[in-house]
Formats: C-alpha cells, structure tokens, sequence
C-alpha cells in the first residue's frame, strides 16, 4: 500500500513555500510517497481544518510548517493521538509531541543578514529595513534577530518600514524612503520579493547598485539571479527544500520501518549566500 | 400552489445547489459523507458561520462590514492577554465579548451620526484593529492558558462539539430575532428603505448601529472558539476572513442592497464554502486546481439556484 | 366650529427654489379641507412641513392654539398627525402587515411580535375597503391601486385627529375611490379631521367642506366649498382662465399601424386582440388589476407572452425584449413612474435624453447641445416647474416628475405610443397640455394607446374606447357611441358573460 | 449663488479633505512637497488608479468587481510570459489587453446573462484567475525580457514618467466617456433604476457587461505598467488590491449603490490614498501605529467631506 502524507504550509503566496512545496514534492516522487498537499492561505483557522481533514482521510503522516508556534499545537497533539506522526518544518511547534523537527530558525537567520551588513559596512553606516507583513512571525522573528544585532553595532537602521512580503510594495516603499534618507549604504528585505522590489527602485533612480550593500531572505531563484547579474548583494538561505526532505525521510523510516530519527530537532543553519 | 412552488425554489434553491455538491462529493470522496467528516466541516464551519450570522443583519440594513477579521483578531488576541494574566474565565469571556461589541458600536456610530458609508468606516476599523492588535500582542501569539478554556472550542456535550452547539444557537436566537423580534424587523425594513422607517418614526439609526453591534459580537465570539480551537490568540487572526464570511451571506441569497434575505441561507451558504474546502481538500486537488474549480463551483452554485428560480 | 391646526407665515426654500412663500392653513375639527393647486406648486411640501419631516424656515405652527416647536417625525405622529405621502412609502419586501404596523407591532409580553393579532387588525382594517389583500403578501406582490389602500389603512391605523391624504387616489380606479369616500365622511363623523389634497377636483364635491388654493407657494383663497365653482377652482390655481378641459381636434385617421392578434398568458389575460391606426387614440379602461398594464408590457416585450401575434405596419413582428419593441417603433410610458419611469438620482436632463441618445452621437460623442436644446423646448412645452435641467429628478414635485416620465417619450419619435396612466397626479392646466401634446402625435401620424384609470379622459380623449375585465377585452365603443354608466357596466364585468 | 457653493462642496469636499492632509504632510516632511516626491505618489498611484477608473464603471452601475487584483496578477504573468518566450512587443501588449478584457467578458456576461450578483461572480473569478495564474506561473514570478519593454513602466516623456501619462491619460478619457458618450450616460441611468433603463428601450445588459470589460482592462493596462515596473511577472502581484481599488473610488464619492460619482472623485481617492502611503512612509511611523492612523485618517477624510456637505 502506497505510504499517503498530508503536507500544509502558511501560504503560497510566499515563493519560500513554494519552493518548500515543489522539493518535497519532488522527495515523495522518489520516495514513492503520495503526498496530500493543503494551503493554509495564511490563516491558523484553515490550517487546523487540514490537520483536521488528513486526520479524517487517515493519512499515514503529516508534514506540517506551521502558521505560528502555538496555534497548530492542539491540532498536532490531536492527530499524534489519532497515530499520525507529524513532522514539523520551519518553524517549530511549541509541543514535544512531534516525531521530528527540521527548521531553521529565523532570528538566526535576520541575525545572519545584519552580521553580513555589518561586516561589509565595515561596521559603520546606515541601513534601511524593510519588514515582512506585520504579526506574521517570520516578519516578526526576522525583524527581532535584525534588530538585536544591529543594535550592537556601529550601523544604524536609519528607518524600518513594512512592505508586507510584496516586490511592487517593495518598490513604492524604497521610493519614498530614498527621499528622506538618501544617504542610506544598505537594505534589508526581510524576503527577497522586497529586496528585488527595492532593488528595482534603485535601479529606476540610478543609484549604483555596487556602491549599496544589500541583503534578501529566502534564496529565491529570482533572488539567485539577481546576484549572479550582480545586483543583490547577498540572501539568507534557509533550506526550505532541504528541510522538507529531511523531516520527509524521517516520516518514511518511521511509516515504513518504524524507525525513530536519531535527533528530534534538526537545526540547518541559516546562511548569507553571496555569488 | 403555483406561487408556494416557485417560493419554494426561490427560497430553497440553494438548498439544492448545496444538495448537489454534497452528492458529489460523496460520490467521489469515500470518507466525506462519514458522520466524523460531517462533524468536522461544521465545527470548522461554525467560526465563519458565527460571524456570517452578524454579517447577515449588517447587509440586511444594506450595510457592509470589513472589519470583523480584524475585530476577531483583536478580540482574540485581548482574550488571550487576559487568560495569561490569570483573570477568571467569566470575566474574560465577557470582556473579550464587550471588545467585539465595542469594535461594532464604533462602526455604527459612525456610520450612522456621522452619516459616513459603511464600506469606508469598517475598512477604517479593520486597519485600525488590526494596528491595535498588532501593538497589544508586539506582534507575537499569545499563548498558555488555563485547561478550563479549551472547553470552547474543543469540549463536547452529549458528544456534540461545543463550537458546533454555539453556532446552532446562535443560527437559532438569530433566526427568532430576525422573524420574531422588533429589531428582526426593522433590520429588513431598514434595508428595504430607510426613508420610510424613519417617516415611520422609527429610530432607524439605532437599529442600524445594532446591527453593527451584533456583528461585532459575533466575531468576537469566534475569536473565543478560534483562541480556544488553537489555544492562542495571534496578531495575524482573520485576515481576510470578511471576504469569506460575506460570501457566505451573498451566496445564501442575501442581497446587499439589504432588505432581503434569511439567516438560513447564510447557514447554508456557510456550509456550503466548508463543503467545498473540504471536499477539495479530501479529493487532494491540487491548490492551484483548487482555486480554480472553488471559483467555477461558487458561481455554478448561484447559476443554479438562479436557473431553478427562472425555470418556473 | 374649533380651530384645530393652524399654520401661520410658512416660508421653506430648497436650493434654487422658494417652495412655499408666507402660507397660511387652518384646519377645524372634523372638517375635510381640500388643497389644491398647480404641480410643484408647494402642497406636499406643506405637508411635510406639518408631518416634521422638513424644518420651515419661518412660521409657525399651532396645534389646538399652542404653538409647537417641531423636532421631527416621532413628535408629529405622538401629536395624532398622520399622512399618506404622496409618494408611496412602502417596503417592498415586507408583508402587507408589517408595512401597516410599521413602528407600531403589536408584541407579546416577551417583546416578540404578536403576528396572529397583526394580521387579525389588518384584516380589520381592510375590510371597509373590499378588497382581497393578504395581509401576509409581500408589497411588491400586489400592484400599485392596492399598495395604495395598505397605505390608507395604514394612516388610519394610527387612529390620529388629523390625516392628511397627499393624493390618495391617484392610482385607484372608480370602486375604491367610493370606498375612500364613505371611509373618509365616517371619519369624518367620528370628529377626525382631514387634509385632502387631489387633482381630480371632482372629487372635491364629493368629500371637501373647505378649499384651499395655493400658488406659487403662498395661500390664494381659502373658502368653503359651497362658495366656488370648479371653473373658479382652475382660475385660481392655474392664475388664468382655461377654456377647455379636454380638447378636441380633427385627425385623420389613416392606415393600421398596430395589430395584436389573441395575445395570452396564462393568469394574466387571454385572446386579447385590437388594432390602432394612424392618428387614432385608443383608450383602455378597466378596474384595478383588469390587466390593462400587463396586456401592454406583454406587446411591448417586458413581460413573456405564451401566445399571440403582433403586428406592425401589418408585418408581423417578433418583440422578445422592450429593446426590440422600441427600435420596432414602440414607446411605452409604465405607470409606475418612480420604479419603472425615472431614474431617481438623474437629472431631468439625463432623463428626458435616455431614450434619444442612439439618435444623437457624432463620432461617439453626444450631441450635447442639440439634445439640451430638445429637452429644454420639452421642459417648457411641460411647463416643467424646475430651477434647472441639471436638477435631480428627486426634487421635483410629484406631479413634474410625471412630466419628465412623457417627456422622456415625447422628445422620441415612435410609430406607437401607449401611455399607461399619463396623466396620474398632473393638475388641471398640465394635463391639458399633456392631451393636445398627444393629438400633436396622432396628428403626426402616430398611433396613440391610452390605459388610464379616469372615466372622463377616457371618455373625452379617445376616438375608441377598449374595455378590459379580468384580462380580456370585453366590450369595445367608437367615441360618443356610449355613456360613462355603459363603460362602467362592462368595467365590472356585468356583461362578461353575454359577450 | 447658493445653490452653486453647496455643490462645489459636495463635489469638491473631498478634494479639500485631500488637500488639508496634504497640507500637514508638507508640515510634517519638509521632503514630501517636493516635486520629485510629488511624480513619484502619482506614479505609484497610477497602478491602483488605472484600476480605479475601470471600478469607477462597475460601481456606477451598482456592481462591484473583486477580481481586479488576480486579472492583474494573470495578464501580469501572460505577459511575463509572452515576453520571455520573445513575441514582439505590440503583439504581447494587445494579448495582454486581450486576456484583462476576457476576463472583464466573462464577469459581465454571467452577471447579466446568468443574473447573479457581481459579488458572486467576481470573487468566482477571483479565485479562478489567481488559479489560472498560479497554474501558468508553477509558482514563480517570471521575468528577463527584452529592455523596451520597461519603458512603459520606467520611461520619460518630457521629463514625465510613462505611467503617470498613462494614467493621467485614461482619467481624461474615462472623463469624457463618462459624460459625454451614450456608454457613459448608460452607465450611470443603470446604476440609477436599471429597471428605467431597459423599458426605455436600452440594451441594459450590454452596457453593464461593459462596465466590467472596462474594468478587465485597466486591470490589464496596470497589468503592464507593473511587470514593466518591477521588470517581471509573479504570481502575487495584486493580492488585495481588490481593496485598494475600491476604497479609492468609495472615497472617492462614489456611492456604492450605483448611479452617483465622478471620475475626479475617483481621481481624488487613489491619489488620496497614494499621499497616506508616502507620507506615513515618509515620516517613518512603525508599521503597527501605521495601521491605527491610516484607518483614522480614511474614516477622517470622509467624515470631513460628509460634515462640509452638512455645514451649508
Ligand atoms: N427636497 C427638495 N429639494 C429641492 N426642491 C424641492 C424638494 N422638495 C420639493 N422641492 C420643490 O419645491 C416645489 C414644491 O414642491 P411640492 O412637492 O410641494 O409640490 P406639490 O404642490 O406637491 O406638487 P404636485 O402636485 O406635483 O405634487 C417644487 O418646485 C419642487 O421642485
Ligand atoms: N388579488 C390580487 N392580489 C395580489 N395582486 C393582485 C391581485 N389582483 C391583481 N394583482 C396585481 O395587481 C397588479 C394590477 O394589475 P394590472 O396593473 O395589470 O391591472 P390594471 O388594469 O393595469 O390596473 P391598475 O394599473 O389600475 O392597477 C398586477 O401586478 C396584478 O398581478
Ligand atoms: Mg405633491
Ligand atoms: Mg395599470
């Protein structure tokens, strides 16, 4: 019988998710798993009918990213009570009923992005922050592990505005920022959609893209190809693909082999990719 | 005889679009017409449902009410606050309650004194709760509650789910004040032509402002199902949840002109979009195909209930 | 006899017009005291003013000699003033029964609505009028004459000391009118007094001790009844003599323009068929609900026919929408002006122009100018009382936004038109007018078909006279060959069943 | 005389509630009333605004269209795509059109043919489009083309951005289609009384089939001066400007049942909302507090406009 795993994430809307989504997809396909794949459309509610609803098909796992640490906690434990192990990615649910947890941690990873402007700014200048969507807890955790570096250091965020995970919010953002500080020597997007957007806007006020540090989130292709064109400076990877493939073959073994994964927390550090 | 036929389809018309879905769906999903699936998508339901309910008497007046994400988000969010704090359950459930009900009092004020169209001062409100929320919570989940208040949204009597019993009852009081009740009345009267109600020396405004009020308890009484359901309360709760919870109401075959409409078309239109998320869900079509099929079946769904009203 | 209501140096401008200039009005008690005067000319105003909907500018009003300071509507009513606006305010999806309790719901103890007694006292209520109205049935389920009495019940149901009737019975026909008059002389004897504003100014004899006149705004006369004479009555109103009430002209009739052949459907008329000519006008009578509305929407396309044929021009024509009916050549004028004939928030500009715009574009682009033109000349051939064409539709007096309704259709030139109740709430002058406009079109070759509700006019302005009862045609008369008794006859169906 | 001042407040209320935001935002930002900031809020405008003005069409005829937002995002991506794949511009550009007017089509047809509620069908189409486009996209945005391509986006003609032109450009015909053309006159009478409208003979579905073309297309023009912009087209490009789009024309003055408004009112409202954006941008407010006085300042702004309307 053919092993059958729901899989959820946040949202689609984000391109991390969907590459999450085609590289576990592409992990099933080799593993000969089938995998049930629900949206949650950005919202905790419809996450947990999900849950739900593979409960209710009586998958054999659930891979889940959840929406926040604490919301899909009790939709979990129900289903790891119904027999169905559950394999969190991303972000970690706050429970230790999970069979294993593959993440990487987002206060690292905006830790990450501000040592790299730090170290390139030689730890001076002035940055603009761009955040994630307000409340949502990447925009939250990232922004949180910026911050906490930045502070310590010789650079200052000269501004931190939201525009809401968007490339064309990015853009109109950027635009109006450069006006009021137009001696800025860096940005951060807190997703790559943003800091393209952003990007785009310096290019159409013909700023020299070479004499500004900048730094995305999530390693996107387009993001990829940006810094291979010389454009962006660096992104924070965070592995979607691999993450969803370790806590997918940890599923397997135990499905399949009844086999236990050596470490229940599996951390891949978040990391500047630079050309 | 002939009149009572056509009645009949008019009213019930998207009865048998919903019919129809479901006979589908089972056909095709072993598991959708088990009594635990059905159990499911109403539990799942009753959050929307709760809030079409006071949805359904602010486009009954002709109105429109962005706000009630937000609101639930705030709601819940002040709710979750409170547990943590240790505050009695009572309490907390009647100031999460008054939170929501203030939230609506200040959409129908405004509305109505200030004489300003819904659709603008509810959008207002929706930015504005949401901002509160967003600095109430720092923008972080609150969570960690007393055992006590997962009852909500997780307990069962009689092996009914809770969140399922409330919004039966509130279809159910919703239904008696729509038909029984002054308030009911002028709700559809207030819609239908306001101008007349006031020349009726009716105090329209206040019952406009009501209607308000009640949505915004509505959702804040989703937000205790929702913020026990998840066991906590999120700053990015109900984000476009309006959308959904309208269409629940429009599909039910109210009109948002106002005036015209019943809470049992909202139940059933509520119904209706949890059918589909979920049976698209079990039938594991894939989320773009689900976009796709989810918008043909939803103006399918109308088309025929309006084709059956044509027929006759 | 007692001074019950008194208003002294009422002044009300709107933007653009001084709608009532220093007006003075008594009411005695247990009097019905008619207002009249010409469209716009300030009535319903007046009323409104006395009902609290409108705030006078100047002026005051006494109430049993004590002067009121007016707050608004809920003070009025508690003040025992009721009034049946000449507009009619119903809702349309509520029952019969909640738009007559409106505010007023009978509850049980609990606060819950105590239906079994709401429909009981409407079923009251109605009875004086014999008519068959479920008290259960939606508004807009029943046709205008009998919203028109749940509007009467209504403002009786109040039980107040004065009512005022603002055109009551505009859209009635012949048999509820009486009923309206013996219920107003039992009010009248129960010591209710009654404020009755009407164009038909026969009816006058038949229920007004005292006549007021208005012109312009301001109060002409006030005099009893007995004291004028009808040809006295229109001088006043209109401020010169008028000469003829129906005019006569000389049409050649030519050849048939319109035939309908066995037009039916099911539970609305059967086998009805006529033809119109050239230069004729063709009325049609009939009761409340005899099918004369519908027979006309049917050959005009709005409504589906199950059988029958129509020609035009002795063709014959497929009509499957009103689109097709008036690029065939057909005008329709519904009777239902507000819901059917105007758009409300327009101008009277934009409505005069919606049915000639096709006519009137260059490269795209309206002709603005030339169709200002037209509907200016239409505005004063109407004598349209507007400040100007850009005004919104919803300020005008009832009666003037008739007139925008058939000026609509008189700037189009159609092969056939059919009025359906042209000159509902239009005063005396106008209508004069209204008629010689409509033998302008017969005489231009048009075929003219006339639904009207008003024995006289049918009498006097139609060549044939076509009597409909319970959807079919009963009976039809050349001009002159019958009395109003015989149409009447035939109306009620006395003869249905010889012919 | 008097007559006169009242209606240029009520017409122009909202342009003075404008300009006094405006007024503070100069105070505030000594940046803000700069000419550079000046081009740039239009030019930011100029995507919301394009789609206003086809909404401007659909909301005078008592409709609405939620589907702007994902007929931006699939002829964005069409687009997109067409250019990568090396088609010649004129050609990308007309499908591009071609694929927002479709869209508009199938709204209007089954809103008039099919008589369901615009509400229905366009968040049906809603969902479809954003279906279609994620389907076509697999996901990803799409981008690399040929470099004339930026030019409607990027440009300058006479020193004035191409989008502004653009923009500007539609307003004035959208203007002189609005009251001076039979559509135009139509459109108005059938958000009026619909009813009117058909017995006077018009072919009121067509016409109101229109409103929603026109509306599928400016949703397509913006469609291009965005991936033009940002140099690609994604699939999430126009999530929730549905919103956006139809608070500019409500703010705006236009009624939402049909029949009342103006272009330049619509003008006024993107614009409006255009200047918030920037100027909370400006003045650097943290994104939470954002939130609070943009939903004050919209419900502000109106209420200042209804109480101008009220003072005569
Ligand atoms: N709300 C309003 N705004 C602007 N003008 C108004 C308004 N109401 C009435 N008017 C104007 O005031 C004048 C008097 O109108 P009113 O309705 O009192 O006339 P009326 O005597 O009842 O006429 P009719 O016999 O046609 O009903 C008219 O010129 C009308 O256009
Ligand atoms: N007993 C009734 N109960 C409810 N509605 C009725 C009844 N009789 C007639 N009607 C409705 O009243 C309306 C009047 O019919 P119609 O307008 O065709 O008649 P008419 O001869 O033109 O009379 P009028 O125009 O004077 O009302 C129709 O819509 C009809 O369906
Ligand atoms: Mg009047
Ligand atoms: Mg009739």
């Amino acid at each position: 019988k053919q092993i059958v795993i729901g899989m959820t994430v946040p949202g689609l809307q984000f391109p991390f998710f969907v590459t999450m989504k085609a590289e576990a997809d592409a992990a099933a396909a080799k593993l000969g798993v089938k995998l049930l794949f629900i949206d949650a459309e950005n919202s905790s509610d419809k996450q947990m009918a999900a849950i739900e609803s593979f409960v209710a098909q009586k998958v054999d796992g659930i891979l889940i990213s959840p929406m926040t640490t604490d919301s899909l906690v009790p939709a979990i434990e129900a289903a790891v009570k119904a027999g169905i192990p559950v394999a969190t990615v991303d972000r970690k649910a706050n429970t230790n009923v999970v069979l294993i947890h593959v993440g990487a941690d987002n206060v690292e990873g905006g830790r990450a992005a501000a040592r790299y402007i730090v170290d390139k700014l030689k730890n001076k200048g002035g940055v603009i922050e761009l955040e994630g969507t307000p409340g949502s807890s990447a925009a939250v955790d990232r922004k949180k592990g910026f911050d906490e570096v930045m502070k310590k250091s010789g650079v200052k965020i000269l501004v931190s505005q939201t525009a809401e995970f968007d490339r064309a919010k990015g853009q109109s953002v950027m635009e109006n920022l450069m006006q009021v500080y137009p001696k800025f020597d860096a940005v951060f997007g807190a997703n790559d959609e943003m800091i393209i957007g952003a990007i785009e806007a310096m290019s159409g006020a013909n700023i020299d893209l070479k004499t500004k540090v900048t730094i995305g989130f999530d390693a996107t292709t387009d993001a990829l190809s940006y810094m291979a064109e010389g454009k962006l400076g660096a992104t924070i990877d965070q592995f979607p693909g691999k993450q969803a493939g370790q806590a997918l073959q940890a599923l397997f073994d135990k499905i399949k082999n009844k086999k236990n994964p050596a470490k229940n927390v599996t951390y891949i550090n978040p990391l500047p990719v630079t050309k | 005889m002939k009149f009572n036929l056509r009645n009949t389809l008019k009213n019930y018309g998207i009865v048998i679009a919903f019919l129809i879905i479901c006979a589908l769906l089972a056909f095709m999903s072993p598991v959708f017409f088990t009594l635990n699936n059905m159990i499911l998508v109403i539990r799942q339901t009753s959050i929307y449902g709760i809030m079409a309910v006071g949805m359904t008497f602010v486009i009954l007046t002709g109105g429109i009410d962005l706000s009630v994400g937000s609101i639930l988000a705030l709601s819940g969010a002040i709710c979750a606050g409170m547990l943590k704090s240790g505050m009695p359950l009572p309490l907390v459930l009647a100031l999460t309650m008054a939170v929501g009900l203030g939230c609506g009092l200040f959409n129908g004020l405004v509305i109505t004194v200030g004489r300003i169209t819904p659709f603008v001062v509810s959008l207002g409100m929706m930015s504005i709760a949401r901002g509160i929320t967003l600095i109430y919570t720092k923008g972080y989940p609150i969570s960690g509650f007393q055992p006590e208040f997962r009852f909500i949204g997780g307990g069962y009597v009689f092996g009914v789910p809770v969140p399922i019993i409330i919004f039966l009852g509130i279809v159910l009081i919703a239904f008696v004040v729509l038909t029984q009740t002054r308030l009911g009345r002028y709700t559809y009267a207030i819609g239908g032509n306001e101008e007349t109600v006031k020349l009726s020396g009716i105090n329209a405004g206040f019952f406009k402002s009501l209607a308000y009020v009640i949505a915004g308890l509505t959702a804040s009484i989703s937000a205790l199902i929702s913020t026990s359901r998840l066991n906590s309360g999120g700053p990015q709760a109900g984000i476009g949840y309006e959308l959904d919870v309208i269409a629940a109401v429009v599909i039910g075959g109210t009109s948002l002109n106002g005036g015209r409409g019943s809470i049992w078309g909202t139940f059933v239109g509520a119904l209706m979009i949890g059918v589909i998320n979920n049976g698209m869900n079990l039938l594991g079509i894939s989320s773009y195909f689900q976009l796709v099929v989810k918008g043909f079946i939803i103006i399918g769904a109308v088309l025929l209930d309006r084709l059956r009203e044509q027929a006759d | 006899m007692q001074t019950l209501l008194e208003m002294v140096g009422i002044c009300k401008s709107f933007p653009g017009v001084r709608a009532l200039d220093k007006m003075s009005f008594d009411l005695f008690e247990g009097e019905v005291h008619a207002l009249v005067g010409e469209n716009g000319a300030g009535k319903s105003t007046l009323m409104k003013i006395l009902s609290g909907l409108y705030l006078a500018d100047e002026g005051e009003i006494r109430l049993r000699g004590k002067k009121i300071v007016v707050t608004g509507i809920r003070q009025m009513i508690d003040a025992g003033i009721s009034v049946i606006y000449q507009e009619l305010n119903l809702i349309q999806h509520l029952s019969v029964a909640e738009n007559i309790f409106l505010g007023r719901e009978p509850r049980y103890a609990g606060g819950f609505i105590n239906w079994k007694k709401m429909y009981a006292d409407v079923d009251r209520l109605l009875k004086p009028f014999n008519v068959d109205i479920d008290p259960r049935a939606k508004i807009l389920s029943i046709g205008p004459a009998f919203q028109q009495v749940v509007e009467i019940a209504k403002a009786l149901s109040l039980k107040a000391d004065i009512i005022v009737m603002d055109e009551p019975t505009a859209p009635l026909t012949g048999n509820e009118v009486e009923r309206l008059f013996e219920m107003i002389n039992a009010l009248k004897k129960s010591g209710v007094s009654i404020i009755y504003i009407s164009h038909r100014l026969e009816e006058l004899a038949r229920v007004a001790d005292r006549v007021t006149i208005i012109r312009d705004g301001s109060m002409i006369v006030t005099k009893p009844l007995s004291e004028l004479n009808t040809e006295e009555i229109i001088r006043h109103m209109v401020g010169r003599h008028l000469s003829e009430q129906y005019p006569v002209a000389e049409i050649p009739v030519g050849a048939e323009v319109l035939r309908v052949e066995a037009l039916t459907k099911k539970g609305v008329c059967s086998d009805v068929s006529f033809s119109v000519r050239k230069g004729e006008i063709v009325g049609f009578t009939g009761l409340v609900g005899a099918g004369r509305t519908e027979i006309m929407q049917l050959i005009y396309g709005y409504l589906k026919r199950d059988s029958g044929k129509v020609f035009i021009d002795g063709k014959e024509t497929t009509i499957r929408n009103p689109r097709d009916a008036v690029l065939k050549g057909i005008g329709l004028i519904p009777e239902e002006r507000k819901k059917q004939g105007l758009v409300l928030g327009l101008s009277v500009f934009d409505n005069s122009a919606l049915t000639i715009l096709d006519k009137f574009s260059r490269f795209g682009l309206l002709r603005m100018k030339t169709i200002g033109d037209l509907v200016r000349g239409m505005v004063a051939k109407m004598e349209i009382k507007t400040p100007t064409i850009r005004q919104q539709v919803r300020y005008l007096s009832g009666g003037n936004q008739q007139k925008v309704v058939l000026s609509k259709w008189f700037v189009r030139n159609c092969k056939v038109y059919i009025f359906d109740e042209p000159t509902r709430g239009i005063d005396v002058g106008a209508k004069v007018e209204i008629y010689k406009l409509m033998q302008n079109l017969a005489l231009q070759g048009a075929a003219v078909i006339m639904v009207s509700s008003e024995l006289l006019e049918i009498m006097n302005m139609s060549d044939r006279i076509e009597v409909v009862f319970s959807g079919r045609i009963v009976k039809e008369f050349k001009k002159g060959e019958a009395s109003s008794e015989d149409v009447m006859e035939y109306a009620l169906g006395l003869h249905s069943r010889a012919s």
